[in-house]
């Protein structure tokens, strides 16, 4: 097993394309830096994110799934984020009562515009997962063996 | 099996310098069905895509993977670039190793890394991607510009010459916006009226515009080239074909203490009101709230004095319906409201005025006839104290804005300018921050200000104003001088900041446009595409987009027509080939996506389908309209059976890349 | 015959874990599985276990091999079968006879050499039974349930453990167990077998009419007409036997691994261009008439059914082997 | 009870309001009831049963039975009418060709319960009021009626009969029972001991399917974990994880449209108390969106496919509510 | 005892060179990593192929055992697996386990007698085996008959090995047939069944058939209304299978399994077998 202190997780972070990757992008322009632990896939809207998304990258190895999407009223498709939002808080609640870490799901609205804020989500999120330690609840030992 | 090229950018030193671009081509090059992986200075140059073009050919390439960029910023450019060499456009992925990867990360080591799985994720997608091809929806050629200030009246004008119906929705009885309030233009100092109303008059008629005064957007469906809008023409009791604008009814009205709105409150108007004389339309509008009859069901005066009879009491909202192919927003901008900024004693004195309301008092067809007059007593004031900045650049955010307003330096030099001239008796202070005069002959206006006029400017803020004695007592530092300044005024001006317009925010959510913070619509791209909306078929005219001035207003105005004409001289567009599909064979049709799809893009419809021991069963199956879907995959998510995918971001390569990402 | 004390059971399973691995049928979350001795596991007092004793030698999912592929190559790795010894204890006799069923399958040529790894490292004790469940019918398949079988059968009786090795494994072990005693076991009173509702069934009808009979009787409809089409009737049965070969992708490795399908399920015979069996009743058809027809066609009439009665427990709808064969028998005179 | 549904059954097929009648078959046992489709009256009279161990819902049947040549009567309980109309508002169920007979229920019994509480043998049973005596292969006992309920009948939520076109018994009202109790019980545990509570359960998934096959909701032309094209197909109690998932998934995909008939949990092979999860997500979404009943009505947007702006953010439960 | 390999696990074999037939169906040659043929088999025989993450497959090896250098198998675009076989290069590498089934009885059953090969499409590939074994062992068999349809010229499987080396091959009678008349064919149209009635052969020959379900149906009335009985037809079959070891409990028909006591069947033996397939 590793140690926390040269466990570095994987952190997968589904991201609108319409706010929250072009905040990404503009995390980017700023030079912001976030840890390169997290790994962004794009998405058309947050209301995209399957859940079975989410216990894939856990199988697959990831350490915490996060969900980037616009501002609630922000959709750029009006609605979308609103759903997403539902669907994650029942799904996030789920996990929860199997007791699986509720800290190692997260979703975060952030806008086109802040920059920033996504760097911050991102540092604050993988210390998060760091302190948690690697996903041992939700993995998949035949995607670990060697 | 694939043949997926793979071409790692450089993008000069943007990526290399972090990126072991090498490196990271040469690990791709073994990712299963990868048959070609190089790296380029620039791949998004002429030479770059020339390689990519090249590549695809002689490498028989069946999927194309960019690391570069953010695909935000050329995916396009590089989908018509494997286009060009034969590869379907949408068999291109793109890895996002700049903005995501070598801006974040400073340990070469760490960005490679990452970089390589990006790039791997990327490829893991492409296997999966499939042709895919657009369809076409037609484009209705009429445009809507929602505000009738002078970026409405200006864009609307410019697509009307190009010869395409427009409507212009303004809120208030006239068109003309804020620029009818405004006296003089700087830096020219030409009458705003002048310049003004006969673009009005020619937005009147001009056959191809619609104006719907007094009307508001009330819902807007549909998508680019194919809007629904529905317009709430609001009753103004007068019928608009009938009434002359001859004004006797608003000299007749006996309820005349209603503040006028056109000049900020400072003198009053009739519940009858025309509200300036070269409104358009010419037109009465009778204050709902404030006509006796509408109230009470007493008086009736106006319509006893009509001769065109155009009163009509009874008259109902009226709820119009029409279909756009494009939409542009021009709602401007107002003036904060004051009431945070108690340190100056707007509520206290009437001496102390904003900006516009001084340019009320300075314009001939304001309250004073052009007489600068303090509004408390009417007298001529001798020392006038110019306050900038009041709201704008504030640090907190609470109180204020925190961006620059833009336009406040230079009228505030104009309105100095123009007092000194026409008063020279008077002693004129500006209090600044920073005096910003960029533009064409602006700085020279400020130093004439300065220079000729004799405008005090102090750099330094105005801490307090007491109104004492019929003075206002002011109390300011002056930053250069290092020292603290009182001074007697008799009127103090405030350069107000500004905001969008209340209506945006609504605004924005019908039309699923974003706004920034401030409630500034957000542009498509701040540098390439500044005047479209990220939302297809919306368009950002004047200062609803940001602050700006009136020559900028009118260029991106036009801009904005510009743009419109652009989509509505298309016959169909383009649609968006990422579109929900449902797999019939899979769906239930228990109606879940379609409750869910903000477009009403999807239907159901009862098919026959072979069931086992040749036997036919009908079973209701879900229909995607492409042309109306947007692709947000909603309903792929609503969906139990998971027959409804998302085409470009399917089920299965969204989870290729989670594989990638997490192996 | 040795005997033990019924009251240091725990400690003739510790002894016996000592030496090999030991399996028992214990609770576990409400639910009798066979289950891995560790010192305080008790025996569960229920007759059998919701799964049956197939799964320790037919476990539910195991690997074959595991592939690295890179670039156009491949390689292969197969998986390691058992090599460890292990002991079963408390196999009732009609698990023990399901045993029988599945090597007929298993070893038969070319054999299934996980299976036969891990039948060759196992003792099989098993343990008589005195108080069956009304759905038993494992007398009517010729099973004493009062003579069980395997490498050494067990009685309980009047406190005292009685343990009979039948082959050279079981008396290796049982001689190796220092301090059994020695004694008889009482005679038991086996009269409740007699009261068993279900006793009387007989399968010899299915040998004596020929296949096309049984497969083209009007009944299918009517019998399949209610089933789900889930598999609990073929995972808790202990001679069920498809299975799956499916492979895994994850962390760049592909696992090949074996697990339990269920002829039931409506994939089971799909192909590319459709299957053979369209509908529930063709698949349902295939399951009974597996059992009842092609197995003891192929196996010197030996049914393929141990009356262990699981699937007359488990079955959501309630149909199961004992109802078809009723049905099928009446229908056919 | 039992006479007046056969010979409702028996008569609708003679004055042919029906071509088929959709009811409960006898078995082997006094138990072991068996869902069947009757053609004639004679058959109905046979072998047709209604006792207070006919738990199977058979509502879903409808969705194929529905779409047959001629009108079918079905037999449904209180529990099976909200499926009914759930399945309506999904457009399985074709009404028109369907004849709902609503027969109150007095609470299902369960062989399991009876063996739960030390029975073996069970060979008959006769109700005498509040008072189960079963025959057993080792002598008669009495049992309680309540004792012998299934699990899922002990919090039971309503009695109303809903979209019936004729009731045996008389109209019931909706309950109010403690039917989170468990699930509260479970929320609250520490995560660690959640954990392990359905590590040890779920781990006894043997994905026989039965859950899925006999769920109302799961009426998926093909299920996702069926489809290899969806590429999550899994056939496997392969890893603790794909146990996982499967509920999780399952769970999730009929949250909004489960009925909380129970029949999961009433099928389980392996004893999986699989309702507790759904109810779970009942209990949310009826605490976050507002109490909502599938099934209990046509028109209410289930909570999955609705939304408010006043949604709280998902951080209440990943920050933890009550300052956890 | 553990030292002997499972049956499920593959060898790995390599892809040396893949010919498109047809536009749906492609011949590979496969040899074992050391480049001889992997193992020696039976006419009529079968092997899994596989590619890990794919899927397996069992398929009819088309080269006859008399080919010491290689095998062969022609496969139709259909499924996953021959998806991806379809689209792989050559130097690919595969798994291979086999041979599986019974095979033809070309040393006994068939020894000495006139055989009429009948295939229709795809139906082609286990019969080339047969064929080219009876051709390399011409003396041992009398006459030799093929009837051979598709649906058109470019979707006869061998069309070039056919006319290159069958026609011109003594002794040997071939047949063609499409189903529907094309500009740049000279030959017989129609369907295969029909074109057997029309060809009316003798009834001493034993009759070796393999093609889609249909043609199967439709040939065999068609060969018992000219005095055939089913004891001289054999025919080989194709269901789901996994394991091809006859465990796995997918392929039988009735009590027999398709992959261990098939996939060749004389037809008489089908009689009592259950019309599933």
């Amino acid at each position: 097993m590793q140690v926390n202190e040269t466990f570095t997780p994987t952190i997968v972070a589904f991201c609108c394309n319409w706010c929250s990757y072009a905040g990404a992008d503009l995390s980017g322009t700023n030079r912001l830096q976030y840890p390169a632990n997290v790994k962004i896939i794009r998405i058309p809207c947050s209301c995209r994110l399957n859940p079975m998304f989410i216990l894939r990258a856990f199988q697959r190895g990831a350490d915490g799934v996060i969900l980037c999407g616009c501002h609630p009223g922000d959709c750029h498709y009006t609605t979308g984020n609103y759903y997403a939002r539902r669907r994650m808080t029942l799904l996030f609640s789920l996990l929860d009562f199997l007791g699986i870490e509720r800290e190692r799901t997260r979703v975060e609205w952030v806008s086109a515009a802040e920059g920033a804020k996504f760097a911050a989500t991102m540092n604050d999120f993988t210390e998060t997962i760091t302190r948690l330690g690697p996903n041992r609840r939700l993995e998949d030992l035949r995607c670990k063996e060697v | 099996m694939q043949r997926i090229g793979v071409f790692v950018c450089w993008c000069g030193s943007n990526i290399a310098a972090t990126v072991d671009v090498e490196k990271v081509a040469r690990v791709l090059s073994q990712e299963p069905g990868v048959v070609y992986s190089t790296d380029y200075q620039y791949m998004c140059s002429q030479a770059g895509q020339e390689m990519i073009q090249e590549a695809i050919r002689e490498h028989r390439l069946t999927g194309v993977v960019i690391c570069s960029c953010s695909p935000r910023m050329h995916e396009a450019t590089f989908r018509k670039t494997v286009e060009k060499a034969g590869l379907n456009p949408y068999l291109l992925e793109i890895a996002n190793i700049r903005e995501h990867c070598s801006w974040i990360h400073k340990d070469k080591l760490t960005a490679t890394e990452k970089a390589v799985i990006l790039g791997r994720a990327a490829i893991a997608k492409v296997q999966l991607n499939a042709p895919l091809t657009a369809g076409k929806s037609p484009v209705t050629k009429r445009a809507l510009v929602i505000g009738g200030g002078i970026a409405g009246i200006q864009t609307a004008l410019d697509i009307a010459e190009a010869g395409f119906p427009v409507d212009i929705v303004e809120k208030k009885p006239t068109i003309g916006g804020k620029m009818t309030q405004i006296d003089k233009t700087f830096p020219t100092l030409d009458c705003a009226a002048c310049i003004l109303t006969p673009k009005m008059v020619d937005a009147a008629q001009n056959e191809n515009i619609d104006i719907l005064s007094y009307a508001q957007v009330e819902k807007i469906q549909g998508f680019v080239g194919n809007f629904t809008v529905t317009i709430r023409k609001k009753a103004r009791y007068v019928d608009e074909n009938k009434c002359t604008g001859c004004g006797l009814c608003t000299e007749k009205c006996p309820q005349k203490k209603i503040p006028n709105e056109f000049n900020l409150g400072l003198d009053n108007r009739r519940a009858i009101y025309i509200p300036f004389a070269q409104a358009v339309p010419k037109v009465a509008t009778i204050d709902p709230n404030h006509c006796a009859m509408l109230q009470k069901g007493k008086c009736g005066v106006c319509a006893k004095v009509c001769t065109a009879g155009a009163i009509d009491y009874k008259q109902q909202d009226q709820l119009i319906t029409r279909e756009y192919g494009a939409i542009v927003a021009a709602t401007g901008f107002e003036p904060i409201s004051m009431d945070k900024f108690d340190e100056f004693a707007y509520s206290q004195s009437p001496d102390v005025v904003t900006s516009l309301e001084f340019e009320r008092l300075m314009n001939a067809a304001g309250p004073t006839g052009g007489t600068l007059l303090r509004p408390s007593d009417g007298t001529h004031p001798h020392t006038l104290v110019f306050v900038q900045c009041v709201g704008s650049r504030c640090d907190g955010g609470e109180k204020g804005k925190s961006y620059c307003s833009k336009i406040c330096c230079m009228y505030t030099a104009k309105h100095a300018m123009l007092t000194r001239e026409k008063y020279p008796d008077t002693e004129v202070y500006v209090f600044y921050i920073d005096v910003r005069t960029p533009g064409k002959s602006f700085d020279e206006f400020y130093r004439r200000a300065v220079e000729e006029y004799g405008v005090h400017y102090i750099k330094g803020m105005v801490g307090k104003v007491t109104p004492q004695d019929g003075k206002l007592k002011v109390q300011a530092s002056d930053l250069l001088g290092g020292r603290q300044l009182h001074i007697d005024a008799d009127m103090v001006i405030l350069a107000a900041a500004i905001e969008p317009d209340k209506s945006a925010r609504p605004l924005a959510t019908m039309l699923t446009a974003s706004m920034d913070t401030n409630d500034f619509f957000t542009e498509a791209h701040p540098k390439l595409r500044p005047v479209e909306s990220p939302t297809a078929g919306v368009f950002l005219s004047g200062a609803c987009q940001g602050p700006k001035d009136i020559p900028e207003t009118v260029a991106q105005a036009s801009a904005a027509a510009a743009k419109v004409i652009g989509l509505l001289v298309k016959d169909s567009l383009t649609c968006n080939p990422c579109t929900a599909q449902p797999d019939e064979l899979m769906c239930n049709g228990c109606s879940s996506c379609e409750k869910v799809c903000p477009y009403g893009a999807i239907t159901y419809a009862d098919k026959p389908f072979r069931g086992p021991n040749r036997t036919t069963r009908i079973r209701r199956v879900a229909q995607v309209n492409p042309a109306v879907c947007q692709g947000c995959g909603a309903c792929t998510v609503a969906c139990p059976s998971g027959a409804m995918d998302l085409l470009g971001f399917s089920n299965k390569q969204i989870m290729a890349e989670v594989d990638a990402i997490c192996r | 015959m040795k005997t033990w004390n019924l009251s240091q059971l725990d400690d003739l399973f510790a002894a016996i874990a000592g030496r090999q691995t030991l399996y028992i049928p214990a609770d576990a979350a409400g639910q009798p599985a066979f289950t891995r001795w560790e010192p305080g596991l008790a025996m569960t007092r229920a007759l059998n276990t919701g799964r049956s004793a197939k799964d320790l030698f037919f476990p539910q999912v195991e690997n074959l091999a595991a592939f690295q592929i890179s670039g156009k190559t491949i390689s292969v790795s197969p998986a390691q079968s058992p090599e460890e010894d292990y002991v079963i204890f408390g196999v009732r006799a009609c698990d023990c006879r399901s045993f029988d069923i599945l090597d007929s399958v298993f070893l038969a040529e070319p054999a299934d050499t996980f299976y036969q790894a891990r039948r060759a490292h196992a003792t099989v004790i098993t343990l008589a039974c005195t108080e069956p469940e009304e759905t038993c019918f494992c007398t009517s398949l010729g099973i004493d349930p009062q003579a069980p079988g395997g490498d050494i059968s067990c009685w309980m009786a009047e406190g005292r453990l009685y343990l009979q090795a039948n082959t050279p494994k079981g008396e290796a072990l049982l001689a190796s167990l220092p301090d059994l005693g020695e004694g008889e076991k009482p005679e038991t009173n086996p009269s409740v077998f007699d009261k068993l509702p279900l006793k009387d069934l007989d399968f010899s009808v299915f040998q004596e009419k020929p296949l096309l009979d049984w497969f083209n009787s009007p009944l299918w409809e009517s019998l399949s007409q209610s089933c789900l089409g889930c598999g609990s009737c073929t995972f808790v049965c202990p001679t069920c036997q498809c299975y799956d070969v499916r492979d895994f992708e994850g962390g760049g490795t592909v696992r090949r691994f074996r697990c339990w399908d269920s002829c039931m399920y409506s994939d089971f015979t799909m192909m590319a261009h459709g299957t053979n069996r369209p509908t529930q009743k063709e698949r349902f058809r295939q399951r009974f008439l597996h059992k009842l027809v092609y197995h003891p066609n192929n196996h010197q009439g030996q049914i393929g059914c141990v009356g262990c009665g699981r699937c007359l427990q488990k079955c959501p709808i309630s149909m199961n082997i004992v109802k078809v064969a009723k049905a099928l028998k009446e229908g056919s005179v | 009870m039992q006479r007046s549904v056969i010979e409702t059954a028996a008569s609708l097929l003679e004055t042919g309001v029906c071509t088929r009648v959709l009811g409960w078959k006898t078995g082997e046992f006094f138990y072991d009831v068996t869902p069947a489709v009757f053609t004639s009256a004679e058959e109905v009279r046979k072998d047709m049963v209604f006792t207070p161990f006919c738990g199977a819902n058979l509502s879903k049947y409808l969705i194929a039975e529905s779409r047959k040549e001629g009108k079918i009567a079905v037999f449904l309980k209180p529990c099976d009418t909200f499926s009914f109309v759930q399945l309506q508002k999904e457009h399985r169920i074709c009404r028109e060709n369907v004849y709902a007979v609503g027969v109150q229920c007095p609470g299902m019994s369960d062989p399991d319960a009876l063996k739960a509480l030390g029975l073996k043998g069970l060979t008959g049973c006769v109700q005498e009021g509040d008072t189960l005596r079963v025959d057993t292969l080792y002598g008669e006992k009495a049992v309680p009626l309540a004792d012998a309920l299934s699990l899922r009948c002990r919090g039971c939520k309503s009695k109303r009969l809903h979209d019936c076109d004729a009731i045996i018994g008389t109209q019931g009202k909706d309950l109010q029972t403690s039917r989170f109790a468990q699930v509260e019980a479970l929320e609250a545990m520490t995560a660690e001991e959640r954990f392990a509570f359905w590590r040890k359960e779920l781990s006894k998934c043997i994905r026989c399917n039965a859950c899925r096959n006999v769920c109302p909701a799961c009426s998926c032309e093909t299920c996702v974990f069926d489809n290899p094209d969806s590429g999550v197909q899994n056939k496997a109690a392969a890893s603790s994880f794909e146990e996982n998932l499967f509920h999780i998934i399952r769970a999730f995909h009929v949250a909004g449209r489960c009925t909380d008939c129970g029949e999961c949990t009433r099928v389980c092979p392996q004893h999986i108390p699989l309702h507790l999860l759904n109810r779970k997500l009942i209990k949310d979404m009826n605490t976050l969106y507002g109490v909502y009943q599938a099934g209990a009505d046509f028109e209410t947007k289930p909570p999955m496919l609705a939304f408010t702006l006043e949604d709280p953010e998902a951080s209440i439960i990943t920050q933890g509510r009550n300052g956890q | 005892m553990n030292m002997r390999q499972d049956p499920l696990i593959p060898m790995v074999a390599q892809v040396t060179d893949i010919r498109t037939d047809t536009p749906d169906v492609k011949t590979f040659r496969v040899v074992g990593l050391d480049g001889k043929k992997p193992f020696s088999h039976i006419p009529g025989q079968c092997a899994m192929l596989s590619m890990p993450g794919v899927g397996e497959a069992l398929f009819s090896i088309t080269s006859s055992p008399t080919n010491e250098d290689y095998m062969e198998f022609s496969i139709k675009k259909c499924g996953c697996v021959t998806n991806w076989l379809h689209a792989i290069e050559p130097g690919q590498q595969i798994t291979l386990r086999g041979p599986y089934g019974n095979g033809f009885p070309v040393d006994t059953d068939f020894a000495g007698k006139d055989l009429l090969f009948i295939a229709g499409g795809i139906g082609l590939a286990p019969l080339r085996s047969v064929i080219n074994y009876v051709r390399h062992y011409r003396q041992r068999y009398g006459t030799v008959d093929i009837v051979y349809g598709a649906r058109s010229k470019e979707d006869l499987v061998d069309y070039q090995e056919i006319l290159e080396q069958w026609c011109r091959e003594e002794g040997v009678n071939v047949h063609l047939t499409i189903d529907n008349p094309q500009p740049d064919w000279d030959g017989h149209v129609g369907f295969v069944p029909n074109y057997v009635k029309e060809l009316g052969f003798d009834t001493g020959k034993t009759v070796v058939m393999c093609g889609p379900p249909i043609m199967i149906k439709f040939t065999l009335a068609g060969l018992e209304e000219l005095g055939f009985q089913r004891d001289q037809v054999y025919t080989t079959f194709e269901l789901k299978m996994k394991c091809a070891l006859g465990k796995c409990g997918r392929c039988n028909i009735g009590d027999q399994y398709v992959c261990k006591d098939g996939p060749v069947f004389r037809l008489d033996q089908m009689t009592r077998l259950p019309d599933e397939y």
